[in-house]
């Protein structure tokens, strides 16, 4: 049933048409959403339902990474329960989304926008990649590198813009993803910097960004209910004591509005 | 045979109107506090509801409470979210112009820790609030004069409590119930003595969880309230337990999350539903809550009125 | 660091030793009244069972309930058998020589609508069950003597049946507490001063179910006991409410399915858990879940009685 | 975990190979056990778990029909919740299988043996129809054909002994199963008759066996949540006030042993 405003995001049946799986517990699925979902944009993220059952309850929140033939692609880490069904899931597999939900990041005209994903923290960049002049995607190790191209060719993503980082990396290469923003090669005074990933990572990214003088957008988690900004289930305190809710007023927030208990 | 005095219109989307003790409203479904924006918009593309509540409001802002505040259980849900609200003043000012802008009949959900400060709640809304129509008591929060014993847990501080409520809220007073009270019958008798017009039954029911990693509570409050299709069952027990007990009309609360958990909850007494945990769900739930009840009642020729309680007049 | 007086092996099937108020067991995973047949064979092949509580007996032979007996729940089960059991005298004659062939540790549950049958049941015991470690006090039943009030939901009948319980029955008694008591911590205090070796927490919860089609209650009784996992967060709730209450052993009862259950129940004050619902979906769960704790003690180098309790221990 | 005994059914984690579905809403659904079943028999069942969620909590009591490569075979119609769930499993779906229950049926070394399956009650009775003179497959009408053609050929029936009956037949032929049980060109007399299907075609041939003087071993249902005798939730009462579990003493039972309420 729709909810007869495209302001309300509504439940949508979908399909598992694929998972990719890949080492360690990652993945690429793709779903087919069976009643077209509403417009959206980078950093937003859906509710994603394992199952119809009423056990898991509430959605996973996974990051819109792209849409290609009509089929929507999350990348998924398995960390608990609904992310290991997700990734076992065989196709015809039935799932429900809620979305699009989240704030889409404003365009962003800067003439210097790098992006930099932490893990599947990428997800949500990805839609971005052909606006930036760089996209950093650091990984812990080589397993990652057959996710890293499948993705990049299913999404025709631009191998000269992608830098992949490898914390295990060959001696003097190997570094994580803050190490390789200190090492591109150009100014990033006046850049802006887009990081999603684990809140240590964002944590580095605010502090540098402070040091060196690039903005800094930084995707937030928080376990979510409703993903919608009804349950307070998200909420932070952004800087000057304002209330903020990561699901509805996120989860994207300008690091100048951030405090450092954000990334606790 | 369709004898329908309270089933008007029969189109997908017509009302199935419901009398809650003199309030009418044009569907029995209502979204319980604490599970939508206040957002005037999003109220305005709710589907099927017949009354919207707020989230609980105090006299001042609070911030909630930190750390862990929702944790999933096998069909349930446990929140802890600690009454997080911007205070009355600013809720009248700023949030309650756009949630009439959708012109949903409105709750207002209240917590209070003392009458003192029920009383000064209700009298800054004074005639601010004339579009209200409900003003809903949530008396599962704790009483500071009486050594934090929450409220619904005695009959004599909810009679007080509806007692004041009525004494100075012009339009409908709602008891919101606590199961936890040791004899929610006596509470419900004495909400409805004081003069409530609804008995919700009821809020959540009190859970904990533990973080086995850390081997300690998850919340820092280490209890916190369980809502969702889990306790359903539960539900239903408390209004076969109180539909014979009190006159006035039940609003069941807890676990409603389709057009067959509503109607089992009408038959056990309930003449309205609060939805709540399911709109985490799916935010169309209640246009299709609303439609099932709908088609039940057509199908079979029924109004509200004989739906409502049935299963206790049925033979067994 | 591995000081366990009461953690004691660590091959795959080791025993994880626990003391309940002087009666040892090898594991501390029990049982749940009435979900196994009383077949001794089935008894045997029970594997990580520290005991296996009977199915409810009572004086007389009894046919259970009419009607539905069964209804599942979102991540819950409603039952209505209604202690359907062959009486004392057959249980004694026919089935428990083959129960005991099956060298388990057995609680005998009982369930009694008068002291006085209380007494003439456990005087037509006498000796004849020797090797019967506990005798399990069902309170979640109607007392005749009372208007069919719940034992259980009275301290003082509590009181009363515990310590004539006590003063009959020479091993270990324990009171399976009805999560229904007004004021639970109440009863559980009287249980122990009552002279209980352990508190069982707790019997089923009151829940209904509604038959749509026939817009009547499914149960003949209209309410039935809901158990499952659904109900976890309130069994973990009662045992944080407990445990600081009383002094004897907890044993958790209600929801536990899988080893991180147990560890939170013991975390939470559980000195053992009963098992009951899952076995429905797994007959080897309980071998699971004594493997999953005795895993989870190794590899921190905790002991049992270092487990129990520690959410409460744990600053926050 | 094994219960290291063969006495007590285990949990067995099984995968859904194929779901062949025929209108109306009946399917033949094929599940592969990742472990070895303990041996079975015919009138066994299993508990069909429809997934590894907490819910639908329950199994699903669905008889043993056959057992082709390693696979088992179910006939299930869709009536509620876990059943449509287990009709709609794409192959590779997990479920989990609690298996065999039930009390096997003896040989049955009868000099006359007939079966007499309503709808999917056939399932547990196709195991005994190389054994029996004939089996009567009763179904409303003709949209069973197409099941009933594909099963007998993956299980390999002898077409010559299977009639089907079909209630809305040609006129003149059209009749339920009681109905062709009486029109057979046999004397049933001293012939045993092994009937499953719903609970009025059972009690009409509990009756006729009593007029017509032959014996009925009848299939009964009831709601079950463990299917090996422990929650006393299918107890019935057998003659003379005996006290009976369906799942463990029956489901099938002699119908000299029921009284007329176990049809209710
Ligand atoms: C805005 C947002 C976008 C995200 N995008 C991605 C993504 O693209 N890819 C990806 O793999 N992961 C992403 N995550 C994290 C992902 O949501 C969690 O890993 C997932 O919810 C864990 O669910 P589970 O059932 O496997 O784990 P469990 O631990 O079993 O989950 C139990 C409950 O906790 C919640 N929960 C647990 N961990 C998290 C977490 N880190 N964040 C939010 N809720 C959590 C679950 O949603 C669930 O309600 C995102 C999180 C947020 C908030
Ligand atoms: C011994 C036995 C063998 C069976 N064999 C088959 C078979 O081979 N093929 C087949 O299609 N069906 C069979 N059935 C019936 C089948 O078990 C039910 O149709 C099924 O359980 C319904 O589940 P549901 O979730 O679709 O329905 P729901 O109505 O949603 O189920 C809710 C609950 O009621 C129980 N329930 C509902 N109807 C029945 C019923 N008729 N019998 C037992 N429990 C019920 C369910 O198991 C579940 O616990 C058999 C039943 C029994 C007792
Ligand atoms: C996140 C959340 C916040 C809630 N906040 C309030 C509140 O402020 N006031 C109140 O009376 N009830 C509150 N509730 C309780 C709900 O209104 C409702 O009583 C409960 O969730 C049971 O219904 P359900 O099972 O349909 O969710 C809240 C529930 C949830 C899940
Ligand atoms: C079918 C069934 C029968 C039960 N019979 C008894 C009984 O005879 N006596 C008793 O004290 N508890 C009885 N119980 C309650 C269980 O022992 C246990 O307290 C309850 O099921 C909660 O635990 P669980 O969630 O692990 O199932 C029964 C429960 C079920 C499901
Ligand atoms: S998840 Fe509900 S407000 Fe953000
Ligand atoms: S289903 Fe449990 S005893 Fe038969």
């Amino acid at each position: 049933m729709s909810c007869g405003s495209h302001r309300l995001p509504r439940r949508i049946p979908g399909t598992v048409t694929r998972v990719e799986l890949f080492p360690p517990q990652v993945g690429m699925i793709w779903v087919r959403p069976q009643e077209t979902m509403g417009p959206w944009g980078p950093g937003q993220f859906a509710m994603v339902f394992p199952s119809a059952s009423n056990d898991p309850l509430l959605g996973r929140p996974l990051g819109l990474a792209g849409q290609v033939d009509g089929q929507l692609l999350f990348l998924c880490r398995g960390v608990g329960r609904g992310t290991r069904m997700l990734l076992s899931s065989p196709p015809g597999s039935p799932v429900h989304l809620v979305a699009p939900l989240g704030s889409p990041l404003a365009p962003l005209e800067e003439s210097k926008l790098i992006l930099l994903g932490g893990g599947v923290g990428v997800a949500a960049l990805l839609p971005l990649a052909d606006r930036a002049d760089r996209l950093l995607w650091a990984v812990r190790d080589g397993t990652w590198a057959g996710l890293m191209d499948r993705c990049s060719e299913a999404l025709g993503l631009d191998r000269d813009r992608l830098v992949p980082v490898f914390e295990d990396g060959p001696p003097g290469e190997g570094c994580n993803g803050v190490e390789a923003l200190w090492r591109l090669p150009m100014d990033l005074k006046g850049a802006t910097v887009v990081a999603c990933g684990p809140s240590g990572m964002l944590r580095a990214v605010w502090e540098l960004g402070r040091e060196r003088g690039f903005r800094s957008l930084l995707g937030l988690e928080r376990r979510m209910a409703c993903g919608f900004g009804g349950c307070m289930g998200c909420a932070i305190d952004l800087k000057g004591g304002v209330r903020a809710r990561v699901c509805k007023d996120g989860p994207f927030f300008w690091g100048e509005d951030l405090d450092h208990e954000a990334f606790d | 045979m369709r004898p329908s005095t309270d089933l008007l219109g029969s189109g997908v989307d017509g009302p199935v109107n419901v009398d809650l003790n003199g309030l009418g409203l044009s569907s029995p479904v209502v979204v319980a506090s604490g599970v939508l924006p206040m957002d005037g918009e999003v109220w305005s593309s709710m589907e099927g509801v017949g009354l919207i509540c707020t989230k609980g409001i105090t006299l001042e802002p609070r911030a909630g409470n930190r750390g862990e505040r929702l944790v999933e259980t096998p069909s349930g849900l446990l929140n802890s979210i600690g009454l997080e609200n911007p205070g009355i003043d600013r809720f009248l000012e700023a949030i309650l112009p756009d949630l009439l802008r959708s012109r949903r009949s409105l709750g207002l959900n209240v917590a209070f820790s003392s009458l003192g400060e029920l009383e000064e709640l209700i009298g800054r809304i004074g005639d601010r609030a004339a579009s209200v129509e409900v003003l809903e008591l949530n008396l599962s929060c704790p009483n500071v004069d009486r050594e934090g014993a929450v409220w619904g847990e005695s009959p004599e501080r909810t009679f007080e409590a509806v007692r004041l409520a009525r004494s100075l809220w012009p339009r409908s007073v709602w008891a919101k119930l606590t199961p936890q009270a040791p004899d929610v019958a006596a509470v419900a008798r004495a909400a409805e003595e004081a003069g409530a017009h609804c008995l919700v039954v009821a809020n959540t029911w009190l859970g904990a969880e533990v973080d086995l990693e850390a081997g300690a509570p998850v919340f820092k409050r280490v209890v916190a309230g369980l809502s969702g299709p889990a306790v359903l069952p539960l539900t239903l027990r408390l209004l076969f337990q109180l539909y014979p007990k009190v006159s006035v009309p039940l609003v069941a609360c807890g676990g409603i999350c389709s057009p067959q958990d509503a109607l089992k909850a009408m038959m056990a007494g309930a003449s309205a539903v609060q939805v709540g945990t399911q709109l985490f769900r799916d935010l169309g739930c209640c246009g299709e809550i609303l439609e099932g009840i709908r088609s039940f009642l057509d199908s079979r020729g029924l109004s509200v009125s004989r739906l409502v309680g049935c299963a206790h007049r049925a033979s067994r």
